[in-house]
């Protein structure tokens, strides 16, 4: 129950792919037949990804993933527009793709606002109002967060930057195949997605950049993707993704709330059978899947080693799993206190998951935190406090 | 990432527990950082008879704390003091680099256990030779 | 016979890769089983990459291909070394990823010296001498040109740099599987490979960093590979790089020298039987499998077609094929005039081919420069001037 | 990437020749950039009742040729004038935008070809519409 993190590729988007490697295999921008195959698969996969945002073909460049989609979009904007303005507004929640990007940028000149965001996740429009100066050239906020889930008021922030003439970059690598997607109706410039999220292989990803947007190049080399990103194409992992994104926005309303309803069930289970336990991120407006609670008194590290040891898979934002000083930076911005972003657990749930490994799932959750309060002396405190007070 | 050592004493602790009128008591760490250890100590003449442990921490900080009481059970004072961070990640078959803190954290437990025995007996506490504190310094490396 | 484009990848080689799609599919960077699983193969590929170079396996970092390796190792280094200097020496005839990665160098504050190269390709080490000032901080020359072939003397300039500390780079990818390369040995500090040209995956390559060579960062993100290259890791694309490294080197000596033996009957055909043809690049440091001629009188791209209708992949260096305005900037680099250059056909054998398919080759190419010389206005030119003079 | 009627003219190339003592001859293009054209055009009463091409250049400037010459055979000059690249590139069912240029000289090879034929035979050379010019202008996106 870790989707966000990563999914199987789908058996079929593999079979899909398979005659690119050894029988397909031509480089796309050699002349001969076997390229040109490879030629038109790629402008097919094109098509398919376009078709999926509301884009049109022309619009979409293909990369190695969300990592790259994000760093191509911030510096390629910031470096295109450095002379209009250096001013650039993202959110404090974002993926570190975009966090470590905005550092990086600046260190070479650009001064960047980190909006805070509400309780529940979400940035305010009052906030990006007040940070927009006449220096602001882009703005960068996640279409919906990877670790808990929030979703962002994109339309209001797309209209927002469009009326001022401020470019608008979403990460909206979590989004495909969960949430529905218009780039033209919801104002998006520029918009990151990586396949490995909805079922498709691992290391491709696209942006789109809207016509008209010019930003600089980022991988420098050959000629390939009209000349804005060099490398000899990933031939099936391009043609993966197109398989692997049509069928994530197909009967999407039907799929997630199916998703969305198993989802609830567990939540409420847990909320309710295990006490000294919140939810993180907003109640209504957070991806189908995603799940995000913090158990007090618990660490989040030893409590995914007991679930995987019982063969669930789960994340947490505490920094002990990350091998990082700090607890989630996400699960800091919405005010929680350290130790309790520590004993954070996220499940996301994918379309395989059924009621019985909700059911499951959460009987292994109770029993491990149990478990891990018995020997926690946060917990005997607690306890024995209580008791006093009784 | 972990050996099958620390999953054996992350999945079954030894000593686990509380020793409601200890001998000696230490704690150390902090609720931020992610981990706090607190060690139980029953001494008859010199000897650590009886050891227990309650830990909020990662599945590292478990283990070292369920090796580290291992170790020091039935152990002298001055035995119990020698026993090092390094020890402790030795004989959990090594922890990743990242979790080598937790060690540290268990041997200063022990060392506070037994100080906090000692200045209730109306002894001199010993002290720390120096050098680690708990620290997260070799993880800087980032970007 | 167009193997420096790129090649199908090898069955086995597609065959290790599928696991890894939808079976173990554990995001390497998360806790649990599965993903302990995918982070086992990882550093599995990372010890073959490095056996097959003279590594360590903590010197090699994954990469989306050689554009990305070979942008990361100009930029990295460049910014890294910023302070010590801004001078950078590369040659004239280097893969547009580098080329074209020097010259976003240039617009920022960096200045790049493009060595020259002699009639057969190759940089002259005093060339190189007499260009180093005391800004110098890097030198990047690629190991062998993938139009013409040249091999570089490697290990001399390898010395050379090291003795003067400065960076080393060098850009490998036409080398891995055809000639030896040993990274210490040579003085390499850095060096960039990509899988498809050796029977692995496309989009997947690696980066060479020598222990102790600190560069910067280029995708900035999660703290993978080792927080030096954020990304969610391609593991089928790693996995497939490892097997495919591991049997490009091995018995290289024996399958080198049978390409290399074909591809001399070939080339001598060629010369032999067709008028007014010259080898360009040269006669023994070069990549075994490539042959790189030009036909006076005729142009690339259509003898190209006419190869590709008797099934005959090839490539030229003729502009009309590339879309660009000048013909390849390799052949001008060597001093052939443009005209000559536009008549290039590039070859390159690879493994899977026989004495039979030389043999085809040379008969069509034969009829195919033949026929285009017969619709050649430069071709009845020349007859007539001949006979005149007779 | 080329369409199946120039694949068919640039494999079986029309009026592909030389005509010795033409009425009129143009050439076009130069070799540092990859192609030249060369017309050859017989006239009777105003008529071209044979035409010839010879062609150093790619695929599409082969085809282009062919298909040119097809068009303006049997014409009036004044008909084959305004034989404009574009009735060549749509004749073939279309160019790659980068190839455009072939087309181009076709045109600008006819017209130098009946001029020529005009200023032998003692007329005013008929004056280039303007526009276009044998260009890559729409190549310079590259990076
Ligand atoms: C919100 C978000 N952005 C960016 C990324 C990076 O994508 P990738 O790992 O494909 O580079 C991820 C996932 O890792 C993500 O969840
Ligand atoms: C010498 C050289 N360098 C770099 C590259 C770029 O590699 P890739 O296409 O894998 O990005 C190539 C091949 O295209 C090459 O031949």
């Amino acid at each position: 129950m870790d989707h966000s993190a990563t999914t199987a590729t789908d058996p079929a988007v593999v079979e899909a792919m398979l005659p690119w490697f050894s029988i397909n295999y031509g480089n796309p921008s050699s002349l001969y037949r076997l390229a040109r195959d490879s030629k038109a698969a790629i402008e097919d996969a094109r098509k398919r990804v376009a078709n999926a945002i509301g884009a049109k073909p022309e619009e979409i460049y293909f990369t190695s993933g969300g990592t790259e989609s994000d760093n191509w979009a911030l510096k390629g904007a910031a470096f295109a527009l450095q002379k209009r303005g250096n001013h650039i507004i993202t959110s404090a929640i974002e993926h570190h793709a975009i966090l470590h990007t905005c550092q990086y940028l600046e260190k070479h000149g650009f001064q960047v606002t980190y909006l805070p965001v509400d309780e529940f996740g979400q940035v305010r429009i009052e906030d990006l109002r007040a940070a927009v100066t006449d220096k602001t050239i882009l703005v960068s906020v996640m279409f919906a967060n990877n670790e808990i889930g929030t979703i962002q008021p994109i339309p209001e922030i797309g209209a927002f930057c469009r009326e001022r003439g401020i470019l608008f970059h979403t990460d909206a690598v979590q989004v495909i195949g969960n949430l529905p997607v218009d780039v033209a109706a919801m104002n998006i410039d520029l918009l990151s997605l990586s396949a490995h999220k909805f079922y498709g292989p691992k290391g491709i990803g696209a942006l789109y950049i809207r016509k008209g947007v010019r930003i600089d190049n980022y991988l420098h080399g050959g000629g390939q993707e009209h000349r804005k990103r060099a490398g000899t194409e990933n031939v099936p992992g391009i043609v993966g993704l197109g398989v692997a994104i049509e069928k994530a926005v197909v009967d999407l309303e039907v799929k997630t709330s199916r998703i969305r309803a198993l989802r609830d069930v567990l939540l409420d289970r847990i909320l309710h059978e295990i006490p000294n336990t919140r939810l993180n991120g907003h109640r209504t407006m957070r991806l189908p899947g995603n799940l995000n609670v913090s158990f007090e008194f618990i660490e989040g590290e030893s409590l995914l080693l007991l679930l995987d040891h019982a063969g669930i898979a789960a994340s947490t934002g505490s920094a002990c799993s990350s091998g990082s000083l700090e607890p989630s930076h996400v699960l800091l911005a919405i005010g929680l206190p350290a130790e309790v972003a520590h004993g954070s657990l996220r499940l996301t749930l994918g379309v395989e998951n059924t009621q019985e490994d909700v059911n499951y799932a959460c009987d292994e959750i109770k029993k491990a935190v149990e478990r891990l309060r018995a020997m926690s002396p946060l917990y005997v405190d607690y306890l024995k406090k209580r008791s006093c007070n009784v | 990432m972990y050996s099958e050592k620390v999953m054996d004493h992350f999945m079954n602790p030894r000593n686990q527990g509380e020793i409601p009128d200890a001998d000696g008591v230490g704690e150390v760490g902090n609720p931020t950082c992610g981990d706090i250890m607190r060690i139980f100590l029953t001494v008859k003449d010199n000897i650590i008879t009886d050891v227990k442990f309650q830990t909020f921490g990662c599945g590292a900080a478990i283990a070292s704390s369920s090796m580290a009481t291992e170790l020091i059970k039935g152990k002298t004072l001055e035995e119990a003091w020698e026993v090092s961070n390094k020890a402790v990640a030795e004989a959990l078959e090594g922890l990743p680099p990242i979790k080598m803190h937790c060690s540290v954290l268990a041997e200063e437990g022990i060392h506070k256990a037994i100080n906090d025995y000692r200045i209730k007996n109306g002894l001199e506490p010993w002290e720390e030779k120096g050098g680690h504190t708990h620290s997260h310094d070799d993880l800087t490396d980032e970007e």
